[in-house]
């Protein structure tokens, strides 16, 4: 579209000033922010701070996937939520509050759990996506979606009082290129024994600490959408691979840590992938078998 | 190489719930042989430490929740020195004295 | 009060479940929680989150200071607040949000600012403060009423792209008392000349990045609301004093320094000490022309 | 001291807007001389860093947003490898070969 003399709204100047005038935004990032899509999967602790903060930033279209209701159980760190919506949706649940903190933002709902045959489709017509989930199925499914969509993913977790934090398939370059950033599954080939794995029901989890995760999930993610290509033609920067770790009892309480590239025998995203868009579509993939998992996956 | 050290001094650390498995304490300053068997000339490397972390300094039984099949099991990271340790070789690394060792196990909760 | 043999509501074990069982908060934990009150100086973009964890997290009372009232520029950042609210008090508007998320907590207002005047006898009745405001002027006052006091404070601050996290006057000792954590006045004696001061309207700032350091208030507040004394007698342990250092497109992002201990010749905590709940009450001290400022104090 | 290097090559670094002075560079690698005077056999002291800094690296006319009455201005805090200045000595610590000077100007924003 031709580049218009006020390209947003006297509204949108007032509302979003304090970060367009920083040169890491600017115009030009506030409208990259307006253009863009991004899906938040996961409406829980997580994904509770992340959208409430993308939402305030001005992004054009956030969708949310989750499965649940709202619980008691989540209120002491799922903030968009509220005692009085117990029992709704959780995904209609956190669009009455991110509608009301920026009516101008276009919210998506998607109620129900991402699956192998619903992922592409769900997945396609966002630029990045967030993952907010609770399981190892629905991490390496999310990751194997994004590598087929060549969609960036910021991926962060939390247990107890640790948290981590990753940007995923940055850049998101096609399967077998090895200048694209590492996915899921480069990082972690083999999914974890299932008696090692521990959910938030069961080992518990301080709201802040999630809390804090999910607000830096909102800080990549516009990291990501805002930055500027040096020339019109040359690929924006990116930083190298990177895992966060965050202790909240640990002193320093944050560690950065570098990462390795792509694997060069990755079964998503190098050159010999057998994740395929027709192996997920028809659903012979099956996640939950492959981590090995007795309860169905639960997304929080 | 009887210039080396006799013994390595390494700090290990855990994260993400591992520290669970080694009596609740995240930082561990460990002595080990530079060598192993500590009587031949072959430097140790972390899968050597690895098995010495179990057979040392482990108190829960739940060895299969820190290693499975003669090395770490997935979902945890290796860190030597803040780099994954694809980065150096995974775990045939030869230890360094002085070196920083951090296990983090993968979390998934939300 | 002799201990109950349930302490706590069925709807309360309920809704601080995933907390409650973890070792370093605990039912003890818990209860220190409920019997806590936290005062929050600043309902903006640190005040916001900080608040939502804090009354998720069950603290039993939380007062929240602030003169503003809400606008459009407070929105991509300030998430308790919203468009319909726009033009209210930002205190009641909070407090809307508060009180939906966590009808358990008592919610205190303090409308209109903290002055030398008013500083004592609003914080006295607190057990820790939060120190979300944006000038010079309001942090000496506040950091002198909680050494006066002898409260901890939980101090933040952020800027454009970074953020920085103090916890202050902890563990909080009287006056002279060497082994009593600094207080604002020992890392800075001197304020900083008012032309070097930037405000977040001139500056501009990014959501997460003050979202980020807020959660991370509520963290260390209860992190120092539910320490354990290892007996009846003994002191909790404190960490040394650490400084945060916050720096989103830096790399690592997150730098933990360590900080001296209290100044033998601060104006405030030392046995030295000239700050007096006389010279604060009378007025005699005043912090606008200490700091040089030209425009009133605000408190963002 | 004719065996001391002739000069030091220091990292150091700008945040919370020092870098804005500092031509929006956070960090800077400073080769600079081992003492100060250089002819003399006095250590080069942060202080003279500071100096050095004001007249070789500085872009920015503002030179009193960093340096006020001979050292630097209230409301920046120095740190010495991650450790407040005032544990080490103030502006009197003598500058080492690798060490790494952080200045941090304190925010006020909320
Ligand atoms: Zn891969
Ligand atoms: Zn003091």
């Amino acid at each position: 579209s031709p580049p218009n003399r006020w390209p947003l709204s006297q509204d949108e100047y007032k509302r979003y000033g304090r970060q367009l005038i920083m040169p890491e935004i600017g115009l030009q990032g506030q409208l990259r922010l307006k253009n863009a899509s991004v899906l938040i999967i996961g409406a829980g602790g997580l994904g509770c701070p992340a959208a409430a903060y993308l939402v305030g930033a001005g992004v054009g279209t956030l969708g949310l996937v989750d499965e649940d209701v709202v619980e008691h159980s989540n209120l002491h760190r799922q903030i968009l939520h509220s005692t009085a919506r117990v029992g709704m949706s959780k995904v209609d649940s956190a669009l009455v509050s991110l509608q009301s903190l920026n009516p101008n933002v276009n919210l998506v709902p998607h109620h129900g759990r991402l699956t192998p045959e619903t992922a592409i489709s769900t997945v396609q017509p966002y630029d990045i996506v967030l993952d907010c989930t609770d399981t190892p199925a629905s991490r390496y499914l999310i990751s194997d979606t994004c590598v087929l969509l060549g969609k960036p993913l910021v991926s962060a977790s939390a247990l107890r009082i640790d948290g981590q934090l990753m940007v995923l398939n940055n850049p998101p370059r096609s399967a077998g290129d090895p200048t694209g950033g590492p996915c899921y599954r480069c990082i972690f080939p083999k999914p974890p024994p299932p008696e090692s794995v521990v959910t938030c029901g069961d080992g518990g989890i301080l709201g802040p600490v999630v809390g804090t995760m999910g607000v830096l999930q909102a800080l990549e993610a516009i990291k990501v959408l805002t930055r500027a290509s040096t020339s019109e033609n040359e690929q924006p920067v990116t930083e190298p691979p990177t895992l966060l770790i965050f202790s909240a009892y640990a002193n320093p309480m944050f560690r950065s840590i570098r990462l390795r590239a792509r694997k060069p025998k990755c079964a998503a995203c190098s050159a010999h992938a057998t994740v395929t868009p027709e192996a997920l579509n028809s659903g012979s993939l099956d996640y939950v078998q492959f981590c090995g998992m007795i309860d169905p996956v639960n997304l929080l | 190489m009887s210039s080396s050290p006799e013994n390595l001094t390494v700090k290990v650390e855990f994260s993400g719930g591992l520290e669970l498995l080694f009596s609740n304490k995240r930082t561990h300053t460990i002595t080990l042989p530079a060598h192993t068997p500590s009587t031949s000339t072959t430097p140790t490397t972390i899968r050597d430490l690895v098995i010495y972390l179990c057979d040392e300094l482990m108190r829960d039984p739940r060895r299969d929740l820190f290693v499975l099949d003669g090395t770490v099991r997935p979902g945890i990271l290796v860190l030597i020195n803040d780099a994954d340790w694809e980065l150096e070789g995974e775990d045939a690394y030869e230890v360094k004295n002085g070196d920083s060792i951090l296990f983090v196990s993968t979390l998934h909760g939300g």
